[in-house]
């Protein structure tokens, strides 16, 4: 084991404890506020996660527009509602949250299982790669080749939650006004 | 390969889906709710790098990086929600948003 | 064609009257012409029809041929005869609701055609599905007619009606489907035999319950009480017969082995439903319940007949059904009649109304004692046969039977005399008429077709299962010997 | 010859149809009139056939003729046949006789009744049935027939609909008659199972190849129809209850005509009880058993009717106990002379009757033979007869049958003791009745309300009837005498000619005759002085004997056995259906699934919670087992 | 550099459809005020016709199936007739929300411009060939669907059934995008056939992950226990849009499952039929024990929807060229069934300004015949009586199952169509009834729609007509479904 895995090794250990943490951060806490914050903080160490398994473009592309965009129009919209906080554990547990706990650990035993299973035959002699792997000029032509179909649509996704997003604002500046109109408090 | 397996990385992808899942059952507000739903996103993201990385096909990435596009898709028009109904001062609970039911 | 024409004569004219804004007058019209050309239709085909030949008046096209589904409609003799009881007691049932005056006339009298087309569909299905259409398709104007003119219960009654039956007839679909993918062709006259009893089964609890047959009936009190007059009459009279034709047509010709195997079974509820039919219609405290379960009972007959499994048996059976079918439309047309007058049909209330109605009394009587089958009248006729046939799998069915027979004459005379003898009851007002000319004019044609039929039955058991309808029950059209 | 059938036949059917259309378009009296003369026209039809069988011998005298197939299944085949044979004949010329005699007499009993012409409708329609019945060719007419009487019985008898015990009593003459309409039908499905045809001729033919037990099945059916028919015992207790009919009816239909059908069936079909010895017997046996009990029972009735009813029963008796023993020709003539003298009874009770406005308690009368000398004459006659005088017209009959009886020996001779025995009896209650009812002084009652009609003791149309039918029951038992000359036998030979070697004996010798007719004359003349001494002179008092009058009274406590072994039990077997069964279970099953399945979907309603966190779950969930499921199933 | 060969035909409907989505969000910025609505909605219209004549084309083009465009696009008969069906269903919408009240009204282009881009989603969808076009389709449906469900925006319930739609429906896809890369971690393919191809038959993880594609399927198909969403969503969102979704949704999500299952997990069919029969029974019982207690119609036609997916799942379960004509036959009248009764659940919502309860629909048949009488044949083509291509549906799908050896899911579809006559002919009975207190419309009747009974017309000629006309029903489907790798 030469020092560049061990070096791999702290990095993937270092970014897994962060990742994970950071996740159950996202969902523990109180205010949605500090979860975005903590998102940021899950979508970084993902971002290192796909470095360390040559996906440079997605990395970088998560740390541009996940982290740098989605979050933090996340943020905007927490600041601009004043987040409310719950507490999310709080008052002891309800079934909802047994149930809730039971299915998501049933599905983590059973990926983790699937992947144990496949551990010790296919996925345990990864394929060589080439240099270009995983980088803007190779997901370029895959966008431009065999997966132009899946980007034209992607632009299209795009453009639809674009033009939802503004009817949707719109919906709700009309309705401010209406109330406004109606002199109702605010 | 450097570092770990492929394996391992599978299994922070599953445990962030799982996290997610959790995130997306427990939680009251909507926003955390959606946050949730991204870490779900990212568990199975991780999953396609992990798998692009094995088969050294970048199919995977390829995936992730339209999923990326959808779940700010998704994002989008969620947030556009919340924010239409926090407008008209619907409190920001899922709980309280049941008149639809039985 | 001709087949075919009666049966879309009626949705034609069911049609006609739905689409265009007749009047009440026209309406009822125009339904009663087209019931009445039905009738006509069908005596040239009568006089017509070769008893000794083939299956007469057939059309056959393809439906959808992968699954080998034809529209196939054709008569044999028995189906010819239930196909005269449909167009008689329809015509007879229409023109009584015209005279009687219904609520939304349009709407009535384009159901009341509907379901004509409907059932002369089911009585000259030779394919399963056309046969299936058909029998549903049959009770959907039935529904409406009695949930939406009937009596104060209607809405129970008929969801309790409707259910139960297609419920019944459901298992039949899934019997259908089977015996059908097996046999490959939905065709009656293609398919072969086939000796599962599931499929058996499947078929005879749709049959049982529509017929209906001991411990089916829940639904019958309920539906036979709550209809309008004439639209009972067409359930009991008309509707139950489907299960008279589908028991023979689908159940004896294709499923014979079974239908051995399963004998004592059928022959032990039937036995049960004809006595326990007339022994609570014995009771019954009003009317309609009279004639309700005495269907049960006369149904159960009808049903042993069948099961006879041989000649005299079957020509016994079309020749009750027929006798039943006409009895009991009579009877519930009277009985409409009855509660017209006196805005009841209990038999606590009733009473004592011979007296200065001459007409009412002795249509009445004439019926009552037709239907107690009085030896000599058409419905001992078919007793008569049904039970000298089912007399081969033992005396005691026949033994039973007989029984029945004065329990028939129990239930009858009770119901006679408690609306015509004694004192006049409560109910009955002194105006009260006899009946009018228009009452007279459905009325009185039934009974001359009962009385006709008395004197000369062997019309219908000569012809009913010769030439090709031989072949249908081959394996039971022997007469027991 | 067939067409004089066939008019004999359908007259009195057109007669009934045509009063029964033209409604009230046609006065009362022309009813009556229609009536009459289709009964008559019937009568004209049936001498024309038999002058016609008279002209032939013996072999030749059954002549059918076939209308149109009637029923039919396959090889079974069941025409409108009428069989046209000295015995019909007989039948049929007895019916329509006495029938048209009575029917006329109704013109003027039911005068001023309410719904006339329904009555004379209902008359029609029963000679037509009762000639259905006797014509029929083969046993599936004969139970159309069978069927058709007990209809218009039924009919006649709660002619009078308003009152309660009217229809009760027409119910149950119809249900009783039914259970026999049922027991012959079994016979006739045995007889169709084994022989696969009704023709008498061809089931008779078929007969040898039955196995016995068959044969008496079918005998023992037959036997049951005609005993619940001819009200004999165990299925009598439906006659004396049906004398709420008008008394012409009575006279018609529970006197002359068709309880004797019973004894017309058992003549008809003598092959079958000749092939069932054992059943013939017990047909004897019953006819014994029937003529002493309502012999007895008749001794202490009060009702007038009720006592002729009852002696209708016992002189019934005497018939079975002919023909169970093969005496078929006695049979026919005690059925014939029973025909003329029972009517004139009834007829004439019915003047009296008449003329009492309805009264028919015999307490009640007395010392009418002073109002009504005719009637009373025509009273005695019958009496006379009735108690078998000579040289009244039942004597002779009655001593063919006793002959008979002792001619055929052994169980003969039991059956004779009990016919002798019965013979006193009759003498007696008749005579009762004779004295109760004509001697003495006129009662009060009889004074209060006595009316004489227009200075007569009745119209012209009830007197006739009532005054041909004595000269008949008169005269009309001289055409036979026993072990001297027999014409009526040698009429009815082709009949009994048949196994006349099978038998025993049916023609007894004159010794044996001129014994039986000494002894039963002895008794008759004992029992009418006995009567005379106990009612009319009243030299000896009835004596009490409670517990036997009482029993008598109850009439032998049938009726009470039969409500309390059937009726009830029926009823509340099918009350308890209609309470625990039908409602809850059938009726309710319906509703309980229906309320289940709603209870259900409130269910998966309540599941349903309107949070989108359950809905979430339920998809993580479903997700964990199928994953679950599949790495298990691998 | 490869080109990828791009096949104008195969793509045209959605392309076409897009191009009208476009045009209509023009139109909604630049006409002139009043006519936005209007504009907007001819132009949709004139989207799904187009599509629709370009589908037919394509459908009798294709008499050879092909991938297309680097084999991410499926060019067969399948997609085409499923696409068919999908703009069928579009049209009549229009036709539906030519009136709809949404929000103030000022949405009117807007809305069919989502409408047509949620129609091209979903033609596209059903012709898409691997994983990720197929998610791609997924979420463009999707997503236009979620904003329109909230288009109703001044009603609450719209909003709430938006989100909740979001966001059960992004969980769903969330577990079906999870399921697809354990699919892809299993083969290391993304196109469906070669999925097929190199997918052993117990691979662990294939097998996750086709449970994970099940169940984002099921989700989508509103089959139980994935059902929860659609009761609360159809009964929130705007009755057109319901109406789209009760039709056009179940079709492509059957139709694209369907494709899924049969080229990509070919090996491991005899578990995914045995979880789809599982879920078959689910649906049938759950969907038809809750329509028992529903007041609501819409709420009422949302539980009968789970029940017909369950219906239709019978099919799928056959896993046949039987099986799959079965499912594409019953796809057609019951969009036609569907569509129709939620457009008079539409007219009498109208017509009193709030939610449709059974009892509101009383004495409909004399007051509205047309409405009416198409109510009532809607009603009983969904309880699978005679005389509508209903009853010929479910008799297709038993047939296939029976076939196919599960005979024992007749004998459960026929229990299910048994509960299933309770309300709908609960339904049929109030029609007929008159109303002993009749409501009287908010601000007087409002006037008839012409354009609504079109559809409804149109609808009710589609649901009785395909009783009698199944044989070229029936063609259509079989030479679509044959191309299939079954």
């Amino acid at each position: 084991m030469d020092v560049g895995n061990i070096l791999v090794w702290a990095i993937w250990v270092g970014a897994a404890i962060f990742c994970l943490g950071s996740a159950v951060a996202v969902v523990s806490f109180a205010n949605p506020f500090f979860s975005a914050l903590a998102l940021i903080a899950n979508l970084a160490s993902l971002a290192v996660l796909y470095l360390l398994l040559s996906a440079e473009f997605v990395a970088a592309a998560q740390v541009l527009v996940y982290a740098g965009a989605v979050v933090v129009m996340f943020l905007f919209v927490i600041a601009y509602l004043g987040g409310e906080a719950d507490a999310p554990w709080a008052g002891g547990p309800t079934w909802q949250a047994v149930a809730a706990s039971v299915a998501a650990g049933a599905l983590l035993l059973e990926v983790v299982m699937v992947i144990v299973l496949a551990a010790g035959d296919r996925l345990t002699d990864p394929a060589d790669i080439r240099g270009a792997f995983g980088s803007p000029g190779e997901v370029g032509r895959l966008f431009l080749t065999d997966h132009l179909l899946a980007f034209e649509i992607t632009a299209v996704v795009l453009l639809v939650a674009a033009v939802g997003g503004v009817i949707l604002g719109a919906h709700s500046r009309r309705a401010e006004q209406d109330e406004v109109a109606l002199g109702e408090p605010r | 390969m450097l570092g770990p397996d492929v394996a391992w990385y599978l299994g922070i992808a599953a445990a962030l889906f799982a996290t997610g899942t959790l995130g997306v059952l427990v939680r009251r507000s909507p926003l955390i709710v959606l946050l949730s739903l991204e870490l779900m996103l990212n568990g199975a993201n991780l999953a396609l790098i992990g798998f692009a990385r094995q088969f050294g096909d970048m199919g995977g990435q390829v995936f992730a990086l339209t999923v990326m596009a959808v779940a700010a898709s998704e994002v989008v028009v969620g947030l556009g929600l919340i924010v239409a109904m926090s407008r008209r001062r619907v409190e920001l609970d899922v709980d309280r948003m049941n008149r639809l039911r039985g | 064609m001709t087949t075919t024409l009666l049966i879309l004569l009626p949705l034609a004219g069911a049609l006609l009257v739905w689409l265009v804004p007749w009047s009440r007058f026209w309406a009822g019209s125009i339904a009663l012409l087209v019931a009445l050309v039905e009738v006509g239709i069908w005596v040239n085909v009568l006089r017509t029809f070769d008893f000794g030949g083939e299956l007469q008046h057939d059309q056959r096209f393809v439906w959808f041929s992968d699954l080998n589904v034809t529209y196939h409609v054709g008569l044999y003799g028995f189906s010819l005869w239930l196909v005269g009881l449909t167009v008689v007691v329809m015509a007879a049932a229409i023109a009584y609701a015209f005279w009687a005056g219904r609520d939304r006339a349009r709407a009535y009298f384009g159901l009341m055609l509907f379901l004509t087309g409907a059932v002369v569909g089911v009585f000259a299905a030779q394919d399963l599905i056309v046969f299936y259409a058909a029998f549903e398709a049959m009770l959907i104007p039935l529904y409406v007619l009695v949930g939406v003119w009937g009596g104060p219960n209607r809405r129970a009654a008929t969801l309790k009606f409707v259910i139960y039956t297609i419920a019944g007839s459901l298992l039949m679909l899934a019997a259908i489907v089977v015996y059908g993918v097996e046999q490959g062709t939905f065709n009656l006259v293609d398919a072969g035999t086939s000796a599962s009893p599931w499929l058996f089964l499947g078929f005879l609890v749709a049959f049982a319950v529509k017929a209906p047959l001991f411990p089916l009936h829940g639904w019958l009190p309920d539906a036979y009480r709550q209809a309008p007059p004439e639209v009972a009459a067409v359930l009991s009279g008309l509707v139950s017969k489907a299960a008279v034709y589908g028991l023979i047509r689908i159940v004896l010709a294709k499923f014979p082995e079974p239908a051995q195997d399963f004998l004592v079974p059928v022959l032990v509820l039937a036995a049960a439903g004809l006595v326990y039919g007339s022994l609570v219609a014995f009771r019954a405290p009003d009317l309609r319940g009279v004639v309700a379960y005495s269907s049960l009972g006369q149904m159960s007959l009808i049903t042993m007949g069948v099961f006879a499994l041989n000649g005299a048996g079957l020509n016994g059976a079309i020749l009750h059904s027929l006798a039943h079918g006409l009895v009991s439309t009579t009877l519930f047309l009277l009985a409409g009649a009855i509660e017209r007058r006196t805005s009841t049909g209990e038999f606590a209330l009733l009473g004592g109304m011979a007296r200065g109605r001459p007409a009412l009394a002795t249509l009445l009587l004439a019926t009552g004692v037709i239907a107690l089958a009085v030896p000599g009248s058409a419905s001992f006729a078919g007793e008569f046969l049904i039970l000298s046939g089912v007399f081969d799998h033992g005396w005691a069915w026949s033994a039973i039977g007989a029984g029945a027979i004065v329990l028939a004459a129990m239930y009858m005379l009770r119901l006679i005399s408690g609306v015509l003898h004694e004192r006049p009851g409560s109910a009955v007002p002194d105006a009260a008429l006899d009946l009018r000319p228009g009452e007279l004019a459905v009325l009185v044609p039934l009974v001359a077709c009962l009385l006709a039929l008395s004197a000369w039955p062997a019309a219908v058991t000569d012809r009913s299962f010769t030439g090709a309808a031989t072949e249908v029950v081959r394996d039971f059209a022997e007469f027991p010997r | 010859m067939a067409v004089g059938a066939w008019i004999c036949l359908l007259a009195p059917l057109a007669g009934a149809l045509l009063i029964t259309l033209a409604g009230t378009r046609i006065s009362r009296r022309a009813a009556g009139l229609v009536s009459t003369l289709s009964v008559a026209v019937a009568f004209g039809g049936a001498l024309t056939a038999f002058f016609a069988l008279l002209g032939r011998g013996a072999e030749k005298r059954a002549e059918s003729t076939t209308a149109w197939t009637w029923l039919s299944a396959g090889e079974f085949q069941a025409g409108l046949t009428l069989l046209v044979d000295p015995l019909s004949v007989l039948m049929a010329l007895i019916v329509s006789g006495v029938g048209t005699l009575i029917v006329a007499y109704s013109i003027g009993y039911m005068h001023g009744a309410v719904e006339e012409r329904r009555y004379f409708a209902y008359m029609a329609l029963f000679v037509f049935s009762m000639l259905l019945l006797v014509l029929g060719g083969n046993f599936l007419l004969l139970l159309a027939g069978w069927g058709l009487v007990a209809l218009s019985s039924y009919l006649l008898i709660g002619f009078e609909h308003e009152r309660p015990s009217a229809v009760a009593a027409a119910k149950k003459a119809f249900v009783m008659n039914a259970f026999g309409d049922a027991a012959f039908a079994l016979a006739l499905f045995v007889l169709i199972f084994r022989t696969g045809t009704l023709d008498f001729g061809g089931a008779f033919a078929a007969l040898d190849d039955m196995s016995s037990t068959a044969v008496n099945l079918v005998a023992l059916g037959l036997l049951a129809g005609a005993v619940a028919k001819s009200a004999q015992i165990p299925l009598h207790t439906w006659l004396p209850d049906a004398m709420e009919g008008p008394t012409p009816v009575s006279a018609l239909i529970h006197a002359a005509t068709m309880v004797t059908a019973g004894v017309y069936l058992i003549v008809r079909a003598h092959p079958v009880f000749e092939a069932a010895p054992a059943i013939s017997g017990l047909a004897a046996g019953l006819g014994a058993v029937t003529l002493l009990a309502a012999g007895l029972i008749a001794l202490v009735q009060t009702d007038i009717k009720r006592v002729i009813a009852y002696s209708t029963m016992s002189q019934i008796g005497y018939m079975f106990l002919a023909a169970g023993i093969g005496a078929y020709a006695s049979a026919m003539f005690h059925l014939m002379t029973h025909a003329f003298f029972k009517a004139l009874l009834f007829l004439a009770a019915g003047i009296v009757i008449h003329a009492l406005v309805g009264q028919q308690d015999m307490r009640q009368m007395g010392g009418l033979g002073r109002y009504m000398p005719m009637t009373r004459i025509a009273f005695w006659i019958g009496a006379l007869a009735l108690a078998a005088i000579p040289p009244f017209s039942g004597f002779f009959s009655k001593d063919s049958i006793l002959a008979s009886a002792l001619a055929e020996g052994g169980y003969g001779v039991a059956l004779l003791v009990a016919g002798l025995v019965g013979t006193f009896l009759t003498a007696v209650y008749t005579f009762r009745m004779l004295f109760l009812v004509f001697g003495g002084e006129p009662s009060p009652f009889v004074r209060e309300h006595y009316h004489a009609h227009g200075g007569k003791e009745g119209p012209f149309s009830m007197t006739a009837p009532v005054a041909t039918l004595g000269v008949l029951a008169v005269i009309g038992g001289w055409i036979q005498v026993a072990g001297l000359w027999h014409p009526l036998s040698d009429f009815l030979d082709p009949i009994t000619i048949v196994d006349r070697e099978h038998l025993s004996l049916m023609e007894p010798t004159l010794t044996q005759d001129l014994v039986v007719a000494a002894i039963s004359l002895a008794l008759s003349l004992a029992g009418i002085a006995l009567a005379w001494l106990l009612w009319s002179a009243r030299r000896a008092r009835v004596p009490e004997a409670a517990a036997a009058r009482r029993t008598l009274e109850q009439r032998l406590y049938f009726d009470w056995l039969y409500d309390r072994v059937f009726y009830a039990p029926a009823v509340a077997v099918a009350n308890a259906w209609r309470r625990y069964v039908e409602d809850p279970v059938i009726g309710g099953s319906i509703d309980g699934i229906a309320g289940g399945a709603r209870g259900l979907g409130g269910r998966v309603g309540q599941a349903q919670t309107g949070l989108l966190r359950t809905y979430a779950l339920a998809i993580a969930l479903g997700a964990a087992l199928l994953t679950l499921v599949f790495l298990s199933a691998r | 550099m490869r080109t990828p060969d791009l096949d104008w035909l195969a793509l045209s409907p959605t392309l076409w459809l897009l191009g009208a989505s476009c045009v209509a969000l023009l139109a909604a910025v630049f006409l002139p005020r009043g006519t936005r609505r209007a504009g907007g909605a001819v132009v949709c219209g004139a989207g799904f016709a187009g599509a629709l004549a370009l589908a037919a084309i394509l459908y009798v083009d294709a008499d050879a199936a092909r991938t297309v465009v680097a084999d991410t696009f499926a060019r067969d008969r399948f997609a085409a007739l499923a696409a068919l069906i999908v703009c069928g269903t579009g049209l009549l919408t229009v036709l539906l929300a030519w009136n709809e009240r949404l929000g103030r009204g000022e949405f009117g282009g807007e809305f069919f411009s989502l409408l047509a881009a949620a129609g091209a989603g979903m033609v596209f969808i059903v012709g898409a060939n691997d994983l990720m076009t197929i998610f791609l389709g997924l979420e463009w449906f999707s997503i236009s669907l979620y904003v329109l469900c909230a288009v109703g925006g001044d009603r609450l319930p719209s909003l709430e059934a938006s989100l909740k739609y979001l966001v059960v429906g992004s969980f769903g896809s969330a577990v079906l995008l999870f399921g697809f890369a354990l699919v892809y971690g299993a083969t290391g393919e993304l196109e469906l056939t070669a999925i097929g191809q190199a997918l052993g038959e117990g691979e662990a993880m294939g097998l996750a992950g086709l449970a994970f594609v099940l169940a984002g399927f099921a989700f989508k198909a509103s089959a139980a226990p994935f059902h929860m969403w659609t009761p609360d969503v159809y009964e929130g969102a705007p009755t057109s849009v319901t109406a789209f979704m009760s039709a056009a949704t179940k079709t492509v999500a059957l139709a694209v499952a369907l494709r899924v299952l049969v080229t990509a997990f070919p090996e491991q069919t005899e578990l995914w039929t045995a979880a789809a029969a599982a879920l078959a029974v689910a649906s049938l019982a759950i969907g038809n024990l809750a329509a028992l207690v529903q007041r609501g119609v819409k709420r009422m036609l949302a539980y009968s929807s789970v029940s017909h997916a369950g219906f239709m799942l019978i099919g799928v379960v056959a896993a046949s060229e039987l099986g799959g004509r079965a499912l594409l036959y019953y796809l057609i009248p019951y969009s036609a069934m569907s569509v129709g009764a939620f457009a008079v659940v539409a007219a009498r919502e109208r017509e009193l300004g709030r939610e449709v309860t059974i009892d509101d629909l009383r004495g409909m048949l004399w007051e509205r015949p047309l409405l009416g009488v198409s109510m009532w044949t809607f009603m009983i083509g969904f309880a699978g009586l005679p005389l509508t291509g209903g009853f010929i549906g479910k008799f297709y799908v038993f047939s296939a199952a029976h076939e196919a050896g599960w005979t024992w899911l007749v004998i459960v579809g026929v229990a299910a169509t048994a509960v299933s006559l309770y309300y709908y002919l609960r339904v049929v009975l109030a029609l007929w009834t008159t109303p002993e207190l009749r409501v009287a419309p908010v601000g007087g009747s409002p006037p008839r729609e012409a354009a609504l009974q079109t559809a409804v017309a149109a609808c009710l000629a589609v649901t009785v007509g395909s009783f009698f006309a199944v044989q070229p029903l029936i063609d259509l489907a079989q030479r679509a479904a044959d191309q299939l790798p079954f």
